[in-house]
């Protein structure tokens, strides 16, 4: 059971930062592989406002949404000059820059060896300790993240982003301008990812940057890619399938060092095979 | 009064003059037939007055600012739309949506909080009834044949509510019908009042709707006037027959 | 006599599109066919077709007498070469080298040589710009290195697509007597497609006036009923 | 000043890594324009089948070398193929091609952990490391082999692309691969061929770079990234800019280390691409924009 709570905390941390990361890959055409920088901003600041500066998690994560908001409009503007492949390139090396800064900036950070001792959000006296509550404070937060992502995509703004992501050249001449439009997105996404980095730092009370490597920006591109673009349900359905079928090959004996790699494996096939059979994904509605 | 003139306006691609120094002038309520063989500019004085390419030299007249510098997006404050020859549509997104976006909030974080519910939806049905695409309207354009692109590209241009309209090659390989309704369209639009620059190749329609044609060659202005004064100028029949 | 190149009731689809339906057509040796029509009519598919680069869903395609099913390479080795649309040189390589791709199957040098040499001699603007890089040239010399690159194999039927595009005029009706003088001294055939240039007309044998994946009239330049088409649908 | 020698020779070092990886890179790109995220893990594979052929096998070093070579080249070869090949045929999107690359970069990199083993390996141990000295700097047999390696690549790739038949097919094919198809060239042959050398060339740097430090699953990757920074540096698609590019790189990086601290190494890279990408897209000796 308490297997089972784990992992749907865990389904539902990665399904904020799938649903996160459609809104940029999927809707507004921007593959983007910065996504982890917002995740580890998020998950180092909720980490050391509270160790170091004994905050709560709450007003510890709204620090972390408007650090990784400033961070994101930095990168935001530096990513804007770039079209395409040029934009994955360069959005991967934000993501490296900041794994970077995490692993090296050892007087804030502590390095490779992670921080310790993390607390567990608490309201009032109520500490959110056992993970069966904790299951209950994440899952709120991906129904309030998943909500927010639903109405950005029925409105006119959601709208925008798709012309933007066929034919910035007709947006404009319609009297849209696509920087401000991918500017917002790009920062309401990180200050989502950021939301999901700050749950993930107190769910296991232990942080370190090797959660932040762009592998996992790899992993979450595959998650929205099998499940499908722009559709918010698909990024759930890829969160559910990626996360569940490491559980699965757990039960193939084999051990746990090369089920590790097996999952890898897997994900790796998945992105190649999904690119052949169904390049939308299971529910997208948009090919890259 | 005028509603769309170039002054002077040069353009160059790589070292290849597609315009040169024209000066010419639309008036406002008219409709302009704008001819000329492939590659005398057409399209890129189209382009260029809707900001999608920049100006090399020279300048364009815009309801009355003189511009040496035009982006895309202030096009429509200017109140100018415009449509495209081989019909951008979004492709990946329905009929109804490609409509509402010409008519929909333009500033990011009103767009952010408006829904289908404050959409013109009566003004949507009424256009798209017009070019019955109505029943399409959940179809993604992707889906649609070339004749409803191009019925759907017009009107998306005309829902903008502009006074003026680029119209590049509306009828171009489209069958009588959807000729008739375009060309009904294009005389509504005079109608109102609106001015309208057109391109087209056909010498039937640009009489039957143009008051005043504009000849270009090789990204000069070659002969205008009339569509009969035109039609019988011995430099346009050389330019255009080659003979 | 027996035509070169012959489509009967070619049909092609691409992502549910009907881009053609039904398209019989001829060209016979020493020939100059014209495909005219407006833009989306399907003339440029009609020679990819035939040149195999778009596979045809119905009909049947005869090449020299025999039906084929087209494949590029194959078609290039038994003297049938396309130029695509537009300035479809290759910008970054030599005039010489542009040339030389064109006869890539060809080992013996000599030979080479002796082609080049002959193409130089139909086209002398040509050889002062042997070495320079052919997105250098102006847009009427790189259309003449296209139209150099596919005299290279020694075809016996070229299929141009849109050679006037973004060219001036003069430049286009230079082209065209080039077109004439080939299909004179070398007795080769053209298919060539063109948006509405009626001064085509008085170089071709045949012309074909296509409208949404149909020919609509064909027939010898001087036929009452093609002109009448073409009046039609051009208006000019 | 004798450490500014020191750093100056290793920057000569690392940048011919890099510019060895980049121009193979390049070779690739300039005729197929995606970013093959794979051929990195190319110079994984090279590194490995070298060190299983030589210490499993006993096969002797040349034999080793070129078993590695041989492998990595067949590796590229087969992955253009059966995915790239199929891929183009249906005109996909080069972001498409980039994403199915990373695919085959997660694949290789736990596969060769799962058979060698995910942690860092050196090829030679500390007794064998033969090095010498010039002037007040130390460089050791290998850094000559690689310095030397990576000037014969860029003499190779640049007579392969401009003195022969194949590199001109090459360069038809990169300026526009659908006008090369027109002219009947059986163009996914030609790339088959230019993925085979260039990943051939990957596996090179790859043994080189493991008989220099050692392997690692995930080092192709990490080898490539600094590999397409230094192309795009340089000029992306310009055999001439990724060696230029590549040197640039390192000598940078090194000065960055020796200034602030080697953990800062990636940083330094990365930074120094968002600000060419930012200010100079088509690199030094690009021409067109990026």
């Amino acid at each position: 059971m308490d297997y089972l709570i784990n992992l749907s905390i865990l389904f539902s941390i990665y399904g904020i930062l799938a649903v996160s990361l459609n809104l940029l890959v999927g809707y507004t055409g921007l593959v983007s592989l910065a996504h982890a920088a917002f995740y580890g901003i998020g998950a180092y600041a909720a980490a050391l406002l509270m160790t170091k500066a004994q905050m709560g998690f709450f007003p510890a994560m709204l620090c972390g949404m408007g650090l990784s908001a400033c961070a994101a409009l930095v990168i935001g503007m530096v990513l804007s000059k770039f079209r395409g492949d040029y934009y994955v390139i360069a959005s991967a090396g934000c993501t490296i820059i900041v794994y970077n800064i995490l692993m090296s900036w050892r007087e804030v950070t502590n390095g490779a060896i992670g921080i310790f001792g993390v607390p567990r959000p608490a309201i009032g006296d109520f500490v959110f300790t056992s993970n069966f509550a904790f299951l209950g404070l994440a899952f709120a937060f991906l129904v309030l993240i998943v909500l927010a992502a639903q109405l950005i995509a029925s409105s006119s703004f959601g709208r925008v982003l798709k012309a933007i992501r066929e034919d910035e050249d007709v947006a404009r001449v319609f009297g849209y301008r696509p920087l401000h439009y991918k500017m917002l997105i790009f920062v309401i996404s990180a200050m989502m990812a950021s939301v999901a980095g700050s749950l993930f730092a107190v769910y296991l009370m232990f942080i370190d940057p090797s959660t932040f490597k762009l592998v996992e920006n790899v992993f979450l591109l595959a998650i929205i890619i099998l499940g499908g673009l722009a559709d918010n349900r698909g990024a759930l359905i890829g969160t559910l399938i990626l996360i569940g079928l490491p559980e699965l090959l757990r039960f193939t004996g084999f051990p746990t060092e090369i089920a590790a790699q097996m999952q890898k494996v897997v994900y790796g096939l998945l992105l190649i095979v999904l690119m052949f059979l169904r390049p939308q994904g299971i529910l997208g509605k948009f090919r890259i | 009064m005028t509603a769309l003139a170039t002054e002077r306006l040069c353009k160059n691609f790589l070292g290849v003059q597609a315009l040169r120094e024209l000066s010419i002038e639309f008036k406002e309520g008219q409709c302009t037939g704008l001819i000329g063989p492939n590659g005398s500019g057409k399209s890129t004085l189209l382009n260029v007055a809707s900001g999608l390419v920049p100006i090399s030299e020279g300048a364009i007249v815009l309801s009355k600012h003189r511009l040496n510098c035009l982006k895309p997006h202030q096009i429509l404050k200017y109140g100018m739309s415009r449509t495209f020859q081989d019909g951008r549509l979004i492709g990946q997104i329905s009929v109804l949506d490609n409509l509402l976006l010409a008519m929909a909030e333009r500033k990011p974080f009103r767009a952010l909080f408006q829904f289908r519910k404050n959409d013109d939806l009566a003004r949507a049905e009424e256009m798209l009834r017009r070019v019955n695409l109505w029943d399409k309207k959940d179809v993604l354009a992707n889906g649609l044949s070339y004749g409803q692109r191009k019925l759907l590209e017009i009107t998306r241009a005309m829902a903008t509510g502009a006074e003026t309209y680029l119209l590049d090659e509306p009828f171009s390989g489209l069958f009588p019908e959807a000729i008739e309704i375009i060309a009904g369209l294009s005389e509504d639009m005079k109608k109102k009042g609106k001015t309208i620059v057109l391109i087209e190749h056909s010498m039937d329609l640009i009489t039957r709707l143009c008051d005043r044609v504009i000849v270009m060659d090789a990204g000069k202005l070659l002969a205008q006037g009339t569509p009969q004064e035109v039609l019988h100028n011995a430099d346009v029949l050389e330019a255009y027959l080659g003979k | 006599m027996q035509p070169l190149l012959e489509l009967s009731n070619v049909h092609v689809e691409y992502n549910r599109f009907r881009a053609l339906c039904g398209i019989d057509l001829a060209c016979g040796q020493n020939q100059i066919i014209a495909l005219l029509g407006p833009n989306g009519a399907g003339k440029s598919t009609i020679l990819k077709a035939a040149f195999g680069l778009l596979p045809i869903s119905q009909g049947t395609i005869q090449w020299q007498g025999e039906t084929v099913k087209p494949a590029p390479p194959d078609m290039v080795q038994s003297g049938l070469s396309f130029t695509p649309q537009g300035k479809s040189v290759f910008p970054t390589l030599s005039v010489k080298e542009n040339l030389e791709t064109a006869v890539h199957f060809i080992k013996d040098r000599k030979d080479i040589q002796s082609r080049l040499d002959e193409v130089v001699s139909l086209f002398p603007a040509l050889e002062g710009k042997w070495n320079a890089e052919a997105g250098t040239l102006s847009g009427g010399q790189q259309q003449m290195v296209v139209l150099a690159r596919g005299l290279m194999t020694r075809p016996r039927l070229l299929l141009l697509d849109e050679p006037s595009l973004g060219l001036a005029p003069k430049l286009v009706k230079e082209v065209f007597m080039k077109v004439k003088e080939i299909n004179q001294r070398l007795g080769m055939a053209f298919v060539i497609v063109e948006h509405n240039l009626k001064s085509l007309l008085d170089i071709v044998d045949h012309a074909y006036v296509l409208r949404q994946g149909k020919v609509i009239s064909s027939g010898p330049p001087t036929d009452a009923a093609l002109r009448d088409t073409i009046q039609n649908i051009f208006k000019l | 000043m004798d450490l500014f020698f020191q750093v100056f020779v290793n920057s000569l070092v690392i940048g011919s890594l890099y510019g060895a990886i980049a121009m193979s890179f390049a070779l690739a790109y300039r005729t197929t324009r995606f970013f093959n995220l794979a051929h990195g893990s190319m110079a994984a594979i090279g590194g490995y089948i070298f060190f299983w052929v030589r210490d499993n096998l006993g096969a002797d070093f040349i034999l080793s070398l070129a078993a590695g070579i041989l492998a990595a080249g067949l590796a590229g070869f087969l992955i253009d193929r059966f995915i790239y090949a199929p891929q183009r045929q249906r005109k996909a999107s080069s972001t498409v091609l980039l994403v199915v690359s990373l695919g085959i970069v997660t694949v290789i990199e736990a596969v060769l952990s799962m058979m060698f083993g995910p942690q860092f390996r050196p090829l030679v141990t500390a007794g064998q490391i033969s090095s010498f000295q010039i002037g007040p700097a130390f460089i050791t047999h290998v850094q000559v082999w690689i310095i030397a390696v990576n000037l014969l690549i860029f003499g190779g790739l640049i007579a392969l692309l401009y003195k022969t038949k194949f590199g001109r097919m090459i360069r038809a094919i990169a300026d526009d691969a659908d006008v090369a198809r027109t002219l009947g060239i059986r163009t996914d042959f030609y790339i088959g061929i230019v993925f085979f050398i260039a990943a051939a060339l990957a596996g090179l740097v790859g043994i080189l770079n493991g008989l220099d430090t050692g392997l690692q699953p995930t080092m192709g990757f990490y080898l490539l990234l600094k590999g397409i920074v230094a192309s795009i540096i340089g000029g992306v698609g310009s055999i001439p800019g990724a060696l230029l590019g590549g040197v640039l790189l390192a000598v940078v990086e090194n000065t960055g280390v020796f200034t602030i601290g080697s953990e800062w190494r990636d940083a330094i890279a990365f930074v120094l691409l968002l600000v060419f990408l930012a200010l100079r897209p088509q690199g030094i000796l690009g021409k067109g924009g990026g």
